[in-house]
């Protein structure tokens, strides 16, 4: 755990920095909704993306990525949350192909692999079936079907599952919903059997419900024990999602800063009030703490540590708070134009709830750190 | 037999023929009637029970008779609204007219002036907006620079307003603009009435982040002020102005129902709403963590609602002292937004749909009403701003 | 509910102001502590509470009592909580004589009662085995013998234990820990099988842990169907403790107002910094909040509302939490004066968490609530 | 093997040679060894012990050899910390010698007043107390009051000093004094050292709401100043001052274990505290809604943990960004406060006992240090100054 970045990811983060101001600017975003754009991301940018590399950062070289790392990731995240950047990122790159990478055999490694890294596959991980995260919660089916599996049932707020050509299901071969053994990993096309809705979500990015009606996939992992490759990929998920919430919540907060020293209320900037002093202060403190809780998980990641689970956790919670609070806070010390759809400081305060109740919201992952402590 | 209850069974008969059916149910917000000539009746029996309402001068109660008002005493109109509640009966109007001006009139209006509004706006004819907040005004509100200049016979106003609620459905819109420049920030401003139908008066909604529009900029490019549509003295507005600021607060932080209702209660209750969308183990909601803060919040917005009746049964004329708007305003709003915060973490991810098929109505409503609830402490005089009266005015603490 | 004190209660509450300002200042405290006093109250001050009728508000006129209801008992304990006045009100005159009053026969009324109001006797109710609050908890048991029980078991945290001639345990005669069935309330004298040890506390107030050998007393209500008793004499106690309560969180936040208008830092009064104005505004809304739902809990009190027990518990969780925020602040704002013995203020820090944790913290109670509202 | 590898298996010899049995315990609050003339040792094991470090320089492990230090390098310096609480071998001394007034002179102080003071710290002979605050000036330090007068061959220093920690146990006292009346506030004031041993230093303890007095009140009449005790330049003392609140407060905050442990933690975990007062339901702690208070501190410490990890891992010198001792200081001091509250909430009636055998020494331990702890956020510059340091030296807000 160096809890700091090295060279080679100090410049992945220069140069994500410098792709997401000049061409995912919050505008894009904007464009996408006012547009009603039917994959709710620029397809073009995400072709940038992946010349840049950036599908494949967490793929080993030997199937065609970078082989940079979950930390070498996480900048990448960040940067991305600065701007609201839509794309498949967190989708494709972390779940999807975590999924394959920890479950895959090592053929399918080699086919699909370096698709994704070459930017023509897109995955999905479908996993909800509830308007809460609930990982072994998984009622729909999967029975053996010649060489493969056969699924059925409905899943909710699959991220990207409106654009994915291929869908990772956590299905059920045996035990009840709840139940940590049971659970199947099974990766279907999206094709035959998929009926994909896009949800349209408050902050203009992507998710689907998803119905499964027989669709035919391969199975990933062993059976009945989906729950462990399951677990390793969520984590990530987790963890590179809080880094995404890093960037917005450092965003949002150096606005509000900026606007609180320009603003002028009874002829002095409002930043001269001590009410709003501590305020920002204190929320200065808690964005210190959700930096270096990011950059530990991602040293977990990268380590394979045994404490990977509780530091998701300790991440997912910290930065679900913190989005939280930073948005509030920057609605509210923006005053009346922070209340405008023409400014943007309201667009992180859309984001940082549906990323609060993507993969477990706080108090999911403050049970279950409780939990893996022992109490 | 007392005369009060003499008046409950008559009103209670008298509701009985005059409410529709279909005004017993609560209204969805896109049929709550505001009144005025751009009103569109999509039922019409609503209609027929403002209509009706107002012939008695039910639309504001309490109000003098001799102003179309109903004349009602606190104890008739408590009668009053108590058989409405017993049916369901709708509001069959509301708005500013009721809440704001009306009321400011009654303290502040002469004789003539409130024989010309008052009565329309019982019945209906005549909807209002407020002009206070300007670009870059925001809290310090009386930095306003819209100008009216005595033209002789008539005043002309020009100039922006903005967070101008409803002004795009509104026929008269009530402002502080500054008559005398030179004078310092707090004088020199006066309260005027400026009729909207008018070529100088142009008015253009404002997108909120909750996809909806309440409030408008508008344009004052010289606009005709009559010379008798000055409300108190020349100069002297700013009194008028905060008097009506105080009527304000009151209906943001939902003090007007007396605390009989917990704020955003007309979606459901909280804690049911919890259970429906988590459901319950062994008896209690299955999340105990959130359980305790739907509790908590429970708690307050109950003790909330008991401290606005406290301070109604200890005021003789039933209205509240001026440091307890504040207070109102304050902790109303704060308990909202928490409510709806935690109404989210309760519903999960279907509490953040926008639209198309995934979510139900009151799905997408609450989305939208969680993102406006955060205008509730920011309108209407800030949560800071608040904090700061209680300070000074109750605490008496220093500048 | 009226949500306002009659004249008569307002003359009572005068007459309370007026005694406890001048008769038991926090100095009485103070020198109780200092002078390690046995009883832990000043017995000539109790005789002229009684003397004013104090010791028999709640008792009905026909048992020699003043019949005044829980309003006027409230105001008295508000007074009370403002000087920390030590007196065994709360467990005589409440708790002990409400037992009584709800589970005593006729003739056990007529012989005890007068003596309450008569200040002879001193009572206690003896609840609690474990150091945290719950009323159906008791293993303690009660066996018949002869016309009476006989009590065996130890009890923790009884208030004015020490000093009760008579003490009301909380037996158990059939079923186990946690059931409401199977207690039975058994008065015992303090005499023969009972030992008696005081606590002494931060607050210097009066507590005792009491160990019960087979000690006799008579039965209070039905056998078995004690908890029916309890829950009024419980109700009624959480009640008039917030009510104490209150009394404590206005003084304390009227001295820290007081303070922060005259104590000068940076050449200017620190009531002038807005940090410190707005929690100070915040503070007054809880309570403002607070003195309502007081005032709403004893008129139930008094009309026997079926809604007595979601009052009591929305008081003393509000009434806790506000005492504990409003103390700190005080500790906080006075700053390092606040920390010294002398100045008065940490009493009520101390004060305030000894009454948190009598008759019920506030997870006790918000649970409680959730209960009674049926989630 | 590395040099640093060598390095660990030496000090691991040595510290099984040299930590007595009895020193390789956690130490009672009582037994913590401050040093200086009036020292008592109840263990003589302690004696030796320090006697032991010191002469390796090791209570000092990174200042430099010529003054007694250890003059280890920051690797070294971790392999000792990781050595020693292997054993888990106790600190042999603690004090404002060693946190405060050493590093500081290490910054500011001559030639001289290093080879006077340093090595006095390093064994354990002197023990110093800090003389900032006084009554009236709060968090307003640079308002002092307490003058310096030139005397020719000495200075002489006349005035009250408070909130002087441990001011009855100390030999020496370093402090802030105003030698230029006139000069605006943060100019004219110097700092000295004085030698306590003398006829015009006189203290007197102050007890606290926690029954404990580790405070003084410590007044000065005529003290005796030598001219080579001006640390830093006259009337410039203000810049020395400020240097030393920053290592005063990363001390408060709990700063100086690196995060590696909570603050109170050496009276257990809180979880498991929790745990034996309220047992658990299902494998969880009882009551679930103290449950997500509980992991919800935990959380936050371990975040604050890692925050002081990653500060020190940033900066080469092993030191802190001066806005990060700010931040530290404050959000050490409010979630070690509400680490104690809970512990208040976990343990119940049995957490508010005074004296007496109805509690334990834990339970009694407990409720004077949930006292104490109210002091994090007041003593060393209160949590609103620190907020304000953040606000305008981080966030660069105006004034």
């Amino acid at each position: 755990m160096p809890l700091v970045l090295n060279e080679e990811q100090n410049m992945l983060k220069d140069a994500a920095k410098d792709f997401c101001t000049n061409s995912t600017p919050i505008s894009q975003l904007r464009g996408l909704r006012d547009g009603a754009s039917e994959s709710g991301f620029d397809t073009d940018t995400w072709q940038q993306m992946v010349d840049l590399g950036w599908a494949g950062i967490t793929i080993p070289e030997d199937f065609g990525g970078l082989g940079f790392g979950y930390l070498g990731m996480g900048v990448v995240m960040e940067e991305c949350g600065r701007t609201l950047t839509a794309s498949p990122l967190l989708s494709t790159a972390v779940l999807g192909a975590g999924a394959i990478i920890h479950g895959g055999s090592d053929e399918l490694k080699g086919d699909l692999l370096p698709q994704v890294a070459g930017g023509e596959l897109l995955l999905a991980l479908a996993v909800e079936e509830t308007p809460h995260h609930n990982p072994y919660g998984a009622t729909t089916t999967a029975e053996k079907s010649g060489d493969g599996y056969k699924v059925t049932g409905s899943k909710k707020f699959v991220l990207d599952g409106h654009v994915a050509n291929k869908i990772v299901v956590v299905a059920r071969t045996s035990g009840n919903a709840g139940d940590r053994d049971g659970l199947t990993l099974v990766l279907v096309d999206s094709g035959a059997g998929v009926n994909v809705t896009r949800t349209i979500m408050a902050d203009s990015r992507n998710a689907a419900n998803i119905e499964f009606s027989g669709a035919q996939g391969v199975l990933l992992g062993e059976e009945g024990k989906g729950a462990d490759v399951l677990d390793k990929v969520l984590d990530a998920g987790r963890i590179l999602l809080s880094a995404e919430m890093l960037g917005g919540v450092q965003e949002c907060f150096e606005r509000t800063i900026e606007y609180l020293k320009v603003r002028e209320q009874f002829g002095v900037p409002i930043g001269s009030f001590q009410g709003l002093k501590h305020r920002a202060a204190q929320m200065f403190c808690e964005v210190e703490l959700s930096k270096s809780v990011v950059l530990e998980a991602l040293s977990c990641l990268d380590d394979d540590s045994e404490q990977v689970g509780e530091l998701a956790s300790l991440a997912k919670a910290r930065l679900n708070d913190t989005y939280n609070l930073v948005s509030s806070e920057g609605v509210q010390m923006h005053g009346g134009i922070g209340m405008t759809d023409e400014y943007e400081i309201g667009f992180f305060m859309k984001r940082s709830r549906v990323c609060e109740h993507s993969l477990g919201n706080s108090a999911f992952h403050r049970d279950r750190y409780g939990v893996i402590q022992g109490y | 037999m007392t005369v009060l209850e003499e008046f409950r069974l008559e009103t209670r008969g008298w509701l009985e023929q005059n409410c529709p059916a279909s005004m017993r149910v609560s209204v969805p917000e896109d049929q709550i009637v505001g009144g005025g000539k751009r009103q569109v009746y999509a039922n019409p029996d609503a209609k027929i029970w403002l209509d009706n309402m107002a012939s008695k001068g039910w639309t504001a109660p309490m109000w003098p008779s001799k102003y179309g008002g109903g004349g009602l005493s606190k104890e008739e109109f408590l009668v009053l609204q108590d058989e409405m509640m017993r049916i369901s009966a709708r509001a069959p109007i509301s708005g500013m007219g009721f809440s704001m001006i009306g009321p400011t009139l009654l303290d502040y209006g002469t004789q003539e002036q409130k024989m010309e509004h008052l009565p329309k706006i019982v019945s209906g004819e005549i909807r209002w907006c407020q002009g206070y907040s300007e670009p870059g005004a925001g809290s310090d509100l009386a930095s306003l620079q819209t100008k009216c200049e005595d033209k002789g016979d008539h005043y002309s106003v020009n100039g922006q307003k903005v967070w101008t609620s409803g002004a795009q459905y509104a026929d008269w819109i009530y402002t502080l603009v500054r008559t005398e420049p030179q004078a310092p920030k707090h004088e020199g401003i006066s309260f005027v009435l400026i009729d909207m139908a008018q070529p100088g008066v142009t008015v253009k909604p404002i997108l909120l982040i909750s996809g909806n529009s309440p409030f408008c900029e508008t344009f004052f490019d010289d606009a005709t002020v009559r010379k008798d549509s000055l409300v108190g003295q020349l100069n002297r507005g700013w009194t008028v102005g905060k008097r009506l600021l105080q009527h304000e607060r009151s209906s943001i932080s939902g003090l007007s129902s007396g605390g009989k209702k917990g704020r955003y209660d007309d979606m459901g209750k909280l804690s049911d709403i919890a259970v429906e969308y988590i459901g319950k183990d062994s008896g209690k909601l299955a999340d105990p963590a959130l359980r305790d803060a739907v509790i908590q919040n429970e708690l307050n917005q109950r003790a909330f609602g008991l401290t606005q009746q406290r301070f109604m049964a200890e005021s003789d004329k039933g209205e509240t002292a001026t440091f307890a708007t504040s207070m109102f305003k304050y902790y109303g709003s704060e308990t909202g937004k928490e409510r709806l915060e935690l109404q989210l973490k309760a519903m999960g991810t279907q509490s953040l749909g926008w639209e198309g098929p995934a979510f139900d109505v009151k799905e997408r409503t609450l989305t939208r009403t969680w993102l406006r609830s955060k205008a509730g402490s920011i309108a209407g005089g800030s949560s800071e701003i608040q904090l700061n009266i209680i300070a000074k005015r109750v605490l008496g603490l220093p500048d």
